[in-house]
């Protein structure tokens, strides 16, 4: 048994979604990616305990999907697409994700990418050629 | 013979669907995004293409993890648009060339790439949502489509040179189809974003910038780089910008660089449109 | 490190678990190409290699034609095999190793190899049969397996010489895994045959045995004929002795012939074993 | 439109499973592989026009099913491996079809194949180093 290390495992604050955090998961993420079908996601809301079981989630997987602790399920290893098919419904954007992930409010989170635009029009000037309308 | 008359680029996020569906294109959050489509709209308009090779990443509705193709082509008349979990109405169902696409198909397993056939695909905003951006929702759609997904949710991930050398591959593959059909080429996705973990939101503006101006001429710039060095720069979600090597690599060496836009923030991303005038 | 210890082809045919399952193996039918698996067997059992990659094509168990990937990698711990309609009791499932199937995948990618990953697969009757044939039918299985399957169905089909060339990286990639593993790589199906069509029933001894006679040392000679030239010569479903070159690509250029043996006809094939020591 | 050409379409009485033969028979072998499944095999045998429905087979692909002719439907582009899910549990081999292609019966069939046997020892022999038991 031997995981390989990467490079982008060095990456701060980054869980690259590779063999090595699928694997453990598969569960989950096979329940999570069921969830595109409506008629499951009814199945799902009327008993989360039988939709887990029927998945195979077990342990701290199924603890994460019953008490809708979406960090925790990134944390253990759901893949953010598949987790936005539970959370999204649910109210829980993939930008509150980021933003619990970072411990802060998802109104800081915006407000931080807001800031990425700052002087944006002065520095594709500066390149020339874009569009400004 | 078929021509590949040019290639464009677009951001592909959800939101973007959402503001169209929604008519907030002209509000403030939108407006200079959706303005700077303007001129890639003329272009369309005034070139009538009669096919669209979309590549696209899928985020788990056609493909799950039991089956992850690197590279994977439609092959069918018809693709469905369905809902992604989030309940959003799907739009009308596009229109295929099945026998263009099994022409790719031979074409690029010759020239040694292990494509997956697909004689179905559901089609996830990935693929729609640069379509809705450029031709407008329709139905029917005014242009025949081509799903051309890459794997860039599970790692592994193919390099940015062998996107690069799939476009090479699937230029040489179109433009050997004895139809006459004009066929531009559409590199959805990107730019720099991350979704996930303690670095969620970080967008990277000059890395960005410096994708752009280098993938209108001179894209071999992009394939100097690892996945992981493209990972840290652009975080874990903006290695979707490798599926912009596919569509420059269709294209001829030096093209007319006809529209260049770049806004940020789009959603958690930054979101560049180029047109390349192939002709 | 892991180090691949030899390799193998065999005859994946439906009627070889049927023979087995009813106790037919010594049947007069039967009797000479079963008994040829006894020096196969002796070798395994002396060797003790620790996993199999079964170098196998799907026939519509887990693959259907939405999704066929030119060459696919099982990345679980476990495989379970499945009824495919007929109504046969599946064997007992089967114990992975997802560690090296990922190494694999991984360096199969950073290769230039478009593999499609698959983190669940139903096995069908071309990656059971052999291993019914050369460890017998058991429960637990005595080692570990990896599916590696290969597109022979859905044309556009990979040449032998990517096959090959697949062999040369899939090689690279065992080798290279750093946990002390003995492997061994089995090349299934084959040979001459064609089910449907006016010429089915074709069996093409002359050229089956100058396959088995290359594949042994000279594996490149294979690789001068197109698929076209292939099933001209071998039949349409004779192009699965192509997968025999993934399993020859990944030994040394020279190797050890252990055992050779070839029998005609079994149901409607040429069937072809080889055992060689790579060590 | 344009279907390519190729070599292999001269190998006579060859029907090579490509694009061209795949794309108009999708839903007879999408019916056919569904099959697998113990569930939709009792449901096609109970009422199979119904079963053709669901799937989307229909005119001559239809008639073909509903009539047991199995080399009507090679002929229309099911894939031989498909097709055996549902003849085999009939009673109609790989071989009878192949049989059927060339109007000959399988017993005959079947004699052709043993006589490809004949004379193999020998050949074994010239060739060297195989084993013979
Ligand atoms: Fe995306
Ligand atoms: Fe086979």
């Amino acid at each position: 048994m031997a995981w390989q290390q990467h490079p982008y495992n060095d990456i701060p604050g980054t869980y690259v979604f590779d063999g090595r955090r699928a694997h453990p998961s598969y569960a989950i993420n096979k329940l999570l990616f069921s969830l595109n079908d409506a008629e499951n996601r009814t199945a799902f809301e009327t008993d989360a305990e039988a939709y887990c079981q029927r998945f195979g989630v077990e342990g701290v997987y199924r603890e994460a999907v019953l008490s809708n602790d979406f960090l925790g399920m990134l944390r253990l290893g759901a893949n953010i697409y598949y987790l936005a098919k539970m959370a999204v419904p649910r109210g829980v954007s993939v930008q509150d994700a980021g933003a619990a992930f970072q411990g802060i409010s998802t109104e800081e989170f915006q407000r931080n990418l807001l800031q990425k635009g700052q002087g944006l029009e002065s520095i594709l000037e500066a390149k020339g050629g874009y569009w400004h309308g | 013979m078929a021509k590949i008359i040019g290639g464009l680029t677009s951001s592909h996020i959800p939101a973007v669907g959402n503001a169209i569906e929604q008519g907030l294109t002209q509000e403030p959050y939108w407006k200079r995004f959706f303005d700077g489509y303007a001129p890639a709209k003329a272009w369309l308009a005034e070139n009538q293409p009669d096919v669209v090779i979309v590549v696209y990443n899928d985020h788990g509705l056609n493909f799950f993890l039991d089956k992850v193709p690197t590279f994977a082509i439609g092959c069918a008349d018809r693709y469905e648009n369905a809902d992604e979990g989030w309940g959003l109405k799907p739009v009308a169902p596009f229109t295929g060339d099945a026998e263009l696409s099994w022409h790719i198909a031979e074409s690029l397993v010759e020239q040694e790439f292990d494509i997956c056939t697909c004689q179905e695909i559901k089609v996830d905003h990935g693929f729609v949502n640069p379509l809705r951006a450029l031709w407008g929702t329709s139905d029917p759609w005014p242009i025949k489509t081509i799903p051309l997904a890459v794997n860039t949710v599970q790692h592994p991930v193919p390099s940015a040179k062998r996107c690069l050398q799939l476009g090479h591959a699937l230029g040489r593959a179109i433009e050997s189809y004895p139809e006459d059909l004009k066929v531009v080429v559409l590199g959805t996705g990107g730019m720099s974003h991350q979704l996930q973990g303690e670095r969620a939101g970080i967008i990277n503006v000059e890395f960005d910038l410096d994708c752009m101006e280098k993938i209108i001429n001179e894209p071999q710039w992009l394939t100097q780089f690892s996945n992981d060095e493209i990972m840290a720069q652009a975080g874990t979600e903006g290695i979707e910008t490798i599926m912009w090597l596919v569509m420059r690599g269709a294209l001829q060496p030096q093209v007319k660089l006809v529209h260049k836009h770049y806004h940020v923030p789009i959603s958690n991303t930054g979101a560049g449109l180029l047109v390349l005038d192939n002709q």
